[in-house]
């Protein structure tokens, strides 16, 4: 047999033996009567919204055979262009999760019964009735943020049953950011920002890059403004006393004392109003501004706050010099004082330093501002018990989680006469306390509408057969809320009715095209009326109040997180399994202190120590690391679910039992955060879930950056030479070969040479590469006690090192198979199951491969993954996996394989249409998905494609390229600015 | 030897051959039981992954390996002293010479069942065979790893037609003086071996070119082992000094392994007159020298590390001395190269129990020396994110055992069955040292 | 041609075996073999052979060994015809190991067919005329006369100081 | 007849004398007119070359005896105490390593380099101190397991000179029995051994490792001791093959002394060529630049290529198929022959090693020419003249046969 030949049979490794080292998957073909739409073997996309937070991003839905296979962003779709986070992708394990409930259950005696879906609307429906004939507002509903359509036909339903609208109910409510928008600007709600026009960007500890309003919208918005342009660097400083993944990303990250955020911010205002900024605001706001800030002086805020007096005069010098400055408020939680203060504060400063306030948007509003108050939340659960009522609608929230120390809500909940109805497919904790569990159709299988963004259209429409017989809540809603006279026979119509009349898509054909975009994009609507100027006398109840520092020295702070938002993230196994992007653990919830602290306390990592605040206490293991303040404990939220899957429940550990459910009665919000905690040692210890062995690179270069100055082209290139310092760029084409230093002679590649850059400048490490490599390459999931002994099975991983300089800088690098032109794994193989491909990819035959890890062993970047046993699907997870690529089973090495299934799809298209693969055409899972553009794909053997052009950078290197692999991977460095 | 005569060496050696008491057929079965125990692990992980093994990225490779180049290792001082102290016509080779050979040929059938049991498809291993298949797959002459699936065999070949071509005079003194059934077996085996001298004539020479053949094959093996690691590029394993470093290793090992077997050997079977302690004392002064040989190497691996400025080079050995591992490093300095020191004092080299003792010594601290090497090049590898560690798990161990008893039980199964000591030999040695005396 | 008796003395010491040698040989008896427990240089010198031929077949197994082993590399990878590590096709390097270990291989088996065939094993003809004390601690020399020569080739060995045994 | 005969032999020698000192004339006159020259750099390499080579063959050699001393072998018989003659040499190497002080700004390219940090081992003062005590070392454990070797060889009545007398008196001070000489010379043979293999290890990396300080390879020291000992074998040898046709039939070197050590030469041909290929295997493989651009320089590109194929067939191919004839070992003026031409290959390998480091300006040519030849020679004739000499004083060492 000839190379060619082989190479066939090479490359069908990827495709026709799908089957080849497992059992075959049964009935690959899920559906018996096909849709028309549906091709075997060929992808059917479906334009609709993500769902996983109440951001709404638009997806496009790869169906192969009727299974959703794959989430993509979708490229029209305004907030996040084509892109998606790892949450976005994941949300596939919630329609395929194998914890999701199949029919209804009814709690009777305490037992749960199974029963069927008709049975169990028509007991909501009587239960409904009942209720409405007992009198006013018996039942009640608290619905998780929905689009405006469901909305109203709630409400519809609702008013029917004569009881007031729903509640819209969000851990995440944004009350202070709300509270400070309504007095400073006269918007009770959540404006959006132009951050990508910003020059100077100031966070007071806003993780918009996590989880803050709308986390892939602000990322490629940040880079666009963080990017590099013609030798140019925007600013962005993080002001905050945790270093969120945000926070990793800022040029400058003050760390400050908890609570302390305010000062600054009102000391900003100070040294603003000093250098003559707000002229044009009226005298009597500007007089109260100088005397509301004038304790507020350099000293007094750096005595509070901590922070090195260089940093402040550097980012006074930058913020005030700067032509569109932006400052952006407090994270996700921070609703208590200091969080309110700031958030007014910040918005004060807007006003000062840019008037005319030019990025912010007033007209496209974040939709979750719909969300009530905590303190409405409260009062809502507290009218449960006073009022009392007969129905408890709630849709898809988990209060019992998201308010753990808060009793009222499980005696609301347990009261017996309150019959309480929970449309959830999961057991979680609050179902777990319902009397009826009513499944309803999950967003990827339902007629829907979401704009995440007033007015916005995003529709969701079936990407796949339903998994389950649910309907629709919006069909229960018309079902159960109506006696006799629904608005429509169906929510379907419902909805066409309702975005006819709303956004005007009239016709079938506008209706079409809006499904087939995924929404309605081109909109115009009004500018929002213009704003009045704030009055003094809201501002100075809040502001004068000066809360003494806390006395204790220890003080605790619970982090959204980027992989499980609030926590209904947490029974998606992919996000469990992703490490957090800064402590590099998975599966486990650690309590993150600074060294010193630790050192303070006698703790060392992997410690259990035992915390404990006023409303309750947890045992969790420590993570030592600089990225925090002294003083501080940090845990990110969304784990230690005590239902809610086999994957979520035992899990990690829920901060939020350590905080207060109650709400700041000036914002009305509640903090997640708490200057009071005592922390003791439990002498036991916990193995971290690590999957990063030494923090620094040990003088390596692996994650190398370079300083803004030194990228002057007139600086000549040092010279180059053999050792890992100075080793020079060697392409893995014929070129990259140097007869004096190579035994080997160089080899030519058939018309390709695929090869990534990988620019570590955009590279923000939110790990949605990694969940998309996982979600197309059916890549195992190992679980917690894997993960400890080292058995990860990511084939793209986002490394983070610290720098040994500095220890709170960090860089983050993408690792994957660098698919070497000299690979060392290669060679040592006894059986060629790795080999070089002629498009120059690094080619692993799994059926080939007999196990003897060699390659693994000999290569320099360790990206090989072994299975050491059979990963396990559990149904109905296995529908998701990717026909495309095989299933390997045990004994066998795997390794990225640049999306050979992509290649090999672009390559038939492209000989169909008899030409080249374009630059572009192919795309890896982790390219497509990567919300800043760091990743790009393409042919370097093409002089004119984005790679090549890209190698010639000056930053373009490669990691240990001494070793002389000649990696196709080739990095950009990070560019930092000392200024 | 004074008193040595012809008859008294064939007496000596017969004797060893008569019908085994009960409490040997107990020490048979206890370690029969012990390969049962290994196969059970074996089978186990067979069919449920090798993840069962402690392995895991970046140690891919654990106890299997170092047991794998452990037993090669013990394997070469077999042939070592059979073939090159046959050439340097060193005459207290022949007393140990056979039972040398035998380790050297039970080891290699030890070492050579390792690299079956790590790979993670054991099922599919004939995938490393030169055969002609319908798909005109081949394997890829370019590893390490077929250079030991071709090494390996060819040595486990030659050291045993080596080995029986040594047996074949002693088998037909054996059928001379047995009847019935052992005869019937021996006739067979001794392939009418006579000892006349057309037969010596060519039995001489064939011997010889064993010999001479033999010597560049034992070096070639354990270098071949050695480029499983130097041919790699990891730091710790990507060094030109391993192919030497290693076969001194494997040497240094294989004669602690022929003391350790040597000494209650000649203990029970009553040797002392023929494996007289001139003997024992010889193999001492060798491994004195095959120790300082080893030192040698480990002080170059060091120094160049040191030498070469290169940070990845440099970082690797700071660890390998003081890292999670140095108990290991420490191990193996001191039972490699301090121990056998001992054996300069002729108190030492004379008392056998101390010659027991270090001999183990020895064993113990080469096992280590493999350790260090092979887990903690990849351990402290290249990329800093990667570095992790390796414990071994029970499986690893209980596969352990099983392979060290399958080697004893063949052991003791042969010394009581056929001639542990070359009867043919000692005769001319016999005959040679009255040669000299005359 | 009339039958012959073969005899064989036995002898415990080397030398006098030498002495018998080399009388047996003037002598009109017929010396057919001596039977050691071990090769005994005096003996194989008193006999005077040539050189034993096993060499050549060891030479020719390594030759053979040596082309087919590289051969054997050569002509897989050319099957494949794959890059693997950047490496040429065709890497003599390492090849080396692999012809190497055919090459001793080879010459080994050469050596043990050399052997076999050489000293005609196995055969059990050999055992016809044998005395088992012979791989013990006699030398027995084997000498065959007509039948009416045995008393004399008897006492020939007798005189020598060794014992007789006659085949029938 | 043995006692004229050795009269003969040492009037013979006396004659020879001249013609020893003759060559190291001309090789020091050729050498200070080099260094006036236009290339000094060229003189001193070869300087350097042939003070490497020439003290290996010396240490070498004796390395011969000591091991055979310890691995109480019986075959070597003369052969041993022959090679102690090369003892003789040790004082000579020495004040020429000194010599080299003078030249060192043209053998150490890397003093005129950026170390990367090297320079707390590459440092002249350093390197020098440490070789000199090295060297030092070495050869008075030589001296010292020659002084005991001989008290056994020495019959007392021979012609006494004056260092004869002196050692005598020595013994007398401490008359000692044969075994207890015996042991003596097993330790000093022992740490001799021990000593050779550290100090050529040491003398390997620093003056030929070193000249390309970006270069390394842990092995480098091992091959640079087992290819002394191969040129000390091959020197021995040739020594013996001169005695052997001198003597003729009457010389107790006879033909199974030349087929041991033949053999034992052979081995060690088979060793060089595995340490170079062990060396050459790793790197290749590894094909890391740090490593491979000194070998490529060296096997792969022109002019340096043809050199180092000459080298490999001189060295190894060549006396490899030649002494796998075992009748050829026997025969001293082959013998003779073949080692002169592995030790001249060996001579051109240092070449190899050294020169491309040492004149970078040789790219197109090799740089090679009669100077270097006539340099050798002067190095030849001082090694002669030692052996000579030592075997003037102790002619014991090549006694002949005792007339039967």
């Amino acid at each position: 047999m000839n190379r060619r030949t082989f190479l066939k049979i090479a490359g069908l490794g990827s495709i026709s033996f799908a089957v080849g080292c497992n059992p075959p998957q049964k009935n690959l073909f899920s559906q018996v009567h096909v849709p028309d739409d549906m091709v075997v073997g060929e992808p059917t996309w479906y334009a609709s919204t993500c769902r996983e937070c109440p951001a709404g991003c638009g997806i496009l839905a790869k169906n192969r055979e009727g299974r959703v296979i794959k989430i993509e962003g979708n490229p029209l779709h305004p907030i996040n262009k084509g892109k998606l986070c790892m949450r976005g992708q994941a949300a596939l394990q919630g329609i395929y999760n194998p914890d999701r409930l199949k029919t209804p259950v009814l709690k009777e005696n305490g037992k749960w019964q199974p029963l069927s879906f008709s049975k169990a609307e028509s007991i909501i429906k009587i239960k409904a009735g009942e209720a409405a004939r007992k009198g006013e507002n018996r039942v009640r509903m608290l619905t998780e943020t929905v689009g405006d359509s469901l909305l109203n036909l709630f409400t519809a339903a609702l008013t029917n049953l004569n009881s007031q609208p729903p509640l819209v109910f969000e851990p995440y409510g944004y009350e202070s950011l709300k509270t400070a928008n309504e007095k400073v600007l006269g918007i009770d709600g959540l404006v959006s920002y132009h951050m990508d026009r910003a020059d100077i960007l100031v966070s007071f500890g806003a993780d918009f890059l996590e989880t803050w309003l709308s986390p892939v919208e602000y990322a490629w918005k940040f880079k666009t403004m963080h990017e590099l342009t013609n030798g140019n660097k925007n600013l962005f400083f993080q002001i905050s006393p945790y270093q969120s993944l945000t926070g990793a990303n800022a040029d400058h990250w003050l760390a400050c004392n908890p609570d302390s955020e305010a000062v600054i911010a009102l000391g900003l205002i100070r040294q603003a109003l000093d250098i003559g900024k707000g002229k044009d605001l009226p005298k009597s706001f500007q007089e109260f501004l100088n005397e509301a800030t004038a304790p507020y002086t350099q000293g007094m805020v750096l005595e509070r706050s901590a922070i090195p007096l260089a940093l402040y005069e550097k980012l006074i010098i930058q913020l005030m010099g700067a032509g569109h400055p932006l400052v952006i408020g407090t994270g996700t939680g921070a609703a208590n004082l200091n969080g309110l203060q700031t958030n007014l504060a910040v918005n004060l400063l807007n006003l000062l330093l840019d008037p005319k306030l030019r990025l912010i948007d007033f007209t496209n509003r974040h939709r979750v501002e719909l969300a009530a108050r905590r303190s409405d939340i409260l009062q809502f659960f507290d009218s449960l018990k006073q009022e009392g009522a007969d129905l408890l609608l709630l849709n898809n929230v988990n209060p019992v989680y998201n308010l753990p120390t808060d009793n009222i809500i499980r005696e609301a909940l347990d009261n017996q006469d309150l019959f309480v109805v929970c449309f959830s497919n999961f057991m979680d904790e609050t179902a777990e306390s319902a009397d009826l569990v009513l499944p309803v159709r999950m967003p990827l299988e339902s007629w829907d509408e979401y704009g995440g963004k007033n007015p916005l259209v995003s529709t969701l429409q079936p990407a796949m057969g339903k998994i389950t017989k649910a309907s629709h809540l919006g069909d229960v809603m018309l079902y159960a809320g109506f006696e006799n006279d629904p608005p429509a026979k169906n929510y379907r119509d419902y909805l066409v009715a309702s975005l006819a009349e709303m956004r005007g898509v009239t016709d079938e054909f506008q209706w079409v095209q809006t499904l087939q975009q995924g929404g309605k994009f081109d909109l115009t609507v009004k500018e929002a009326r213009t704003r009045k100027t704030p009055r003094p006398k809201k501002l100075a109840k809040i502001l004068s109040k000066n809360p003494a520092p806390s006395k204790s020295e220890l003080a605790f702070m619970a982090m959204p997180s980027i992989r499980f938002f609030d926590g209904r993230g947490a029974n998606r196994p992919w996000l469990c399994e992703i490490p957090d992007p800064l402590t590099r653990i998975a599966w486990q919830a650690p309590v993150v202190i600074h060294p010193n602290t630790a050192k303070a306390q006698g703790i060392a990592q992997e410690d259990v120590v035992e915390l404990q605040t006023e409303f309750g206490r947890l045992e969790a293991p420590v993570y030592v690391t600089e990225l925090v303040t002294p003083g501080l404990l940090v845990m990110s939220i969304g784990q230690g679910h005590q239902s809610y899957g086999r994957y979520a429940r035992e899990a990690g550990i829920n901060p939020l039992r350590l905080l207060s459910a109650g709400a700041d009665p000036d914002s009305g919000g509640a903090g997640l955060n708490t200057p009071q905690i005592t922390i003791k040692k439990t002498g036991r210890t916990l193995k971290l879930a690590s999957t990063s062995g030494s923090r620094t690179q040990h003088g390596r270069t692996f994650a190398l950056s370079v300083k803004l100055a030194d990228l002057d082209e007139s600086i000549p290139p040092p010279k180059t030479g053999l050792t890992m310092g100075n080793f020079p760029l060697t392409l893995p084409l014929p070129e990259g070969y140097d007869p004096k230093r190579d035994f080997y002679p160089p080899h030519d590649h058939k018309d390709y040479r695929w090869a990534m850059v990988v620019d570590l400048d955009r590279c923000i490490g939110c790990g949605a590469c990694a969940a998309a490599c996982y979600a197309e390459n059916n890549l195992g999931v190992v679980g917690v006690d894997r993960v400890i002994e080292g058995r990860e099975m990511a084939w793209m991983s986002i490394e983070r090192y610290h720098s040994e300089a500095a220890m709170e800088k960090v860089t983050f690098l993408p690792m994957l198979c660098q698919h070497c032109d000299n690979a060392p794994c290669e060679t040592v193989c006894p059986v060629y199951a790795p080999h070089h491909s002629k498009e120059g990819i690094n080619n692993q035959i799994y059926n080939r491969c007999i196990g003897t890890r060699f390659c693994v062993q000999n290569c320099p970047y360790k990206v090989r993954r072994f299975n050491w046993f059979d990963w396990k699907w559990p149904e109905p997870l296995n529908l998701q996996l990717n026909p495309d690529v095989t299933v390997r089973s045990k004994g066998v090495m795997e390794k990225c394989s640049f999306c050979i299934q992509r290649i090999k799809a672009a390559h038939n298209v492209a000989k169909n249409e008899k030409r080249m693969i374009i630059d572009g055409e192919v795309t890896p899972a982790c390219v497509q998905t990567c919300p800043t553009n760091a990743l790009v794909f393409g042919n370097l053997m093409d002089r004119q494609s984005r790679v090549r052009q890209l190698v010639n950078n000056p930053r373009a290197y490669q990691a240990i390229g001494y070793v002389n692999t000649k990696p196709a991977v080739i990095y950009l460095k990070k560019v930092t600015q000392e200024i | 030897m004074s008193q040595l005569t012809y008859a008294k060496i064939d007496q000596t050696i017969l004797n060893t051959l008569t019908p085994p008491k009960k409490y040997y057929w107990g020490i048979i079965f206890l370690l029969f039981l012990g390969v049962m125990i290994g196969a059970a692990c074996w089978t186990h992980q067979i069919f449920t992954g090798i993840g069962v093994g402690g392995q895991n990225n970046p140690v891919g490779w654990g106890t299997y390996l170092i047991n794998f180049v452990f037993w090669v290792g013990i394997a070469h001082s077999g042939t070592l002293i059979s073939a090159i102290l046959h050439l340097f016509r060193a005459g207290w080779r022949n007393p140990i010479a056979r039972a040398a050979e035998t380790m050297t040929v039970f080891a290699v059938c030890i070492a050579g069942l390792f690299p079956f049991i790590h790979l993670g498809r054991v099922w599919q291993v004939y995938y490393m065979l030169p055969v002609p298949n319908q798909r005109l797959l081949w394997p890829n002459f370019l590893s390490p790893l077929m250079f030991d699936v071709i090494a390996i065999s060819t040595y486990l070949t030659v050291s045993s037609l080596f080995w029986y071509t040594g047996l074949l005079p002693d088998i037909a003194a054996i059928r001379d003086r047995s009847t019935c059934n052992r005869y019937k077996i021996f006739k067979i085996l001794a392939l009418g071996w006579t000892g006349a001298h057309e037969q010596w004539r060519h039995y001489a020479r064939g011997y010889l070119f064993f010999a001479a053949l033999a010597t560049p094959l034992v070096i070639s093996v354990h270098s071949v082992v050695s480029w499983d690691f130097a041919l790699g590029i990891i730091p710790g394993w990507h060094t030109t000094i391993f192919a030497p470093y290693f076969v001194a290793g494997a040497i240094h090992s294989g004669l602690a392994m022929v003391l350790t077997l040597m000494i209650p050997l000649r203990k029970l079977f009553k040797y002392e007159d023929i494996i007289t302690i001139e003997v024992l004392q010889n193999v001492a002064k060798t491994i004195v020298f095959t120790g300082l040989i080893v030192g040698l190497a480990y002080g170059t691996e060091f120094f160049i590390a040191w030498y070469s400025r290169n940070i990845v080079e440099v970082e690797q050995f700071r660890w390998r001395a003081f890292g999670d591992y140095r108990w290991g490093f420490y191990f193996m300095v001191l039972c490699n190269t301090m121990a056998p020191l001992l054996f300069l004092f002729k108190k030492v080299r004379t008392t056998i129990a101390a010659l027991f003792i270090i001999s183990l010594v020895i064993n113990f601290g080469m096992w280590w020396e493999r350790f260090v090497i092979i887990v903690g090049g990849v351990a402290h590898g290249f990329p800093p994110h990667a570095w992790g560690l390796y414990a071994p798990s029970l499986i690893e161990y209980g596969i352990m055992l099983g392979a060290f008893c399958l080697f004893f039980f063949m052991f003791v199964l042969f010394v009581k069955h056929m001639p542990s000591i070359s009867m043919t030999e000692m005769k001319e040695t016999l005959a040679e040292g009255a040669g000299h005396a005359a | 041609m009339p039958r012959e008796r073969h005899i064989m003395g036995l002898f415990r010491d080397e030398d006098s075996v030498v002495s018998a040698i080399n009388e047996l040989k003037q002598s009109r008896y017929k010396f057919i073999r001596v039977n050691t427990p071990f090769p005994s240089h005096k003996i194989m010198d008193a006999l005077k052979l040539k050189k034993s031929m096993v060499g050549w077949f060891t030479l020719c197994g390594g030759i053979l060994g040596f082309i087919g082993g590289f051969g054997l590399a050569v002509y897989a990878s050319t099957q494949w015809n794959l890059i693997v590590g950047g490496k040429p096709v065709i890497a003599w390097v390492p090849f080396v190991i692999v012809g190497f270990e055919a090459t001793i291989l080879c010459s080994v088996f050469g050596n043990v067919i050399g052997l076999l065939t050489q000293a005609r094993l196995p055969s059990y003809r050999w055992l016809r005329y044998y005395d088992p004390r012979c791989s013990g601690e006699y030398f027995g020399v084997l000498a065959a006369c007509e039948i009416e020569q045995e008393d004399g080739l008897k006492e020939f060995f007798q005189k020598q100081g060794a014992d007789v045994k006659v085949f029938e | 007849m043995s006692e004229n005969g050795k009269k003969t032999m040492a009037k013979q020698k006396s004659n020879k004398f001249w013609v020893f000192l003759i060559l190291v004339a001309i090789g020091a006159a050729t050498f200070i007119f080099g260094l006036n020259g236009r290339h000094p750099e060229r003189a001193w390499q070869a300087y350097l070359i042939n003070f490497l080579l020439w003290s290996a063959i010396a240490q070498g050699a004796v390395l011969f005896s000591a091991v055979m001393h310890m691995t109480k072998a019986r075959w070597s018989g003369p052969l041993s105490g022959l090679s102690e003659s090369f003892t003789a040499f040790f004082p000579i190497s020495y004040i020429l390593f000194l010599l080299l002080f003078l030249g060192k700004a043209h053998i150490f390219p890397w003093l005129h380099e950026d170390l990367h940090g090297k320079e707390v081992w590459l440092n002249i003062p350093f390197l020098f101190t440490r070789d000199c005590i090295g060297l030092l070392i070495l050869y008075i454990l030589g001296f010292g397991y020659l002084f005991n070797a001989m008290q056994l060889k020495l019959d007392p009545n021979q012609p006494k000179s004056k260092l004869r007398q002196s050692i005598y008196d020595a013994w007398k001070r401490n008359n000692r029995q044969p075994d207890q000489i015996r042991r003596r010379m097993t330790i000093w043979g022992g740490l001799y051994i021990l000593a050779f293999a550290l100090v050529l290890c040491l003398i390997g990396f620093d003056l030929i490792m070193s000249m390309d300080p970006h270069w390394i390879s842990t092995l480098f020291g091992a091959y640079h001791f087992v290819k002394a000992f191969y040129m000390g074998l091959g020197a021995l040898i040739i020594l013996a093959a001169i005695i052997r046709l001198r003597q003729g039939e009457a010389s107790r070197l006879n033909a199974s002394h030349f087929h041991d050590i033949g053999k034992l030469y052979f081995a060690f041909c088979l060793l060089w060529a595995d340490f170079f290929y062990v060396q050459l295997l790793v790197i290749y493989y590894g094909n890391i630049p740090e490593e491979t651009h000194y070998v490529i320089i060296r096997t792969v590109l022109a002019p340096w290529n043809k050199l180092a194929w000459t080298v490999f067939i001189v060295c190894f191919i060549g006396p490899f198929f030649i002494l796998l004839r075992q009748g050829v070992k026997t025969k001293p003026v082959l013998m003779l022959i073949i080692c002169s031409v592995v030790i001249v290959g060996l001579w051109l390998e240092h070449l190899l090693l050294l020169a491309p480091a040492l004149s970078h300006e040789a790219t197109q040519a090799i740089p090679l020419s009669l100077s270097d030849g006539l340099i050798s020679l002067g190095f030849l004739g001082l090694m002669a003249f030692a052996i000579g000499y030592f075997l003037k004083v102790f002619p014991e060492t090549i006694r002949v046969k005792e007339s039967n």
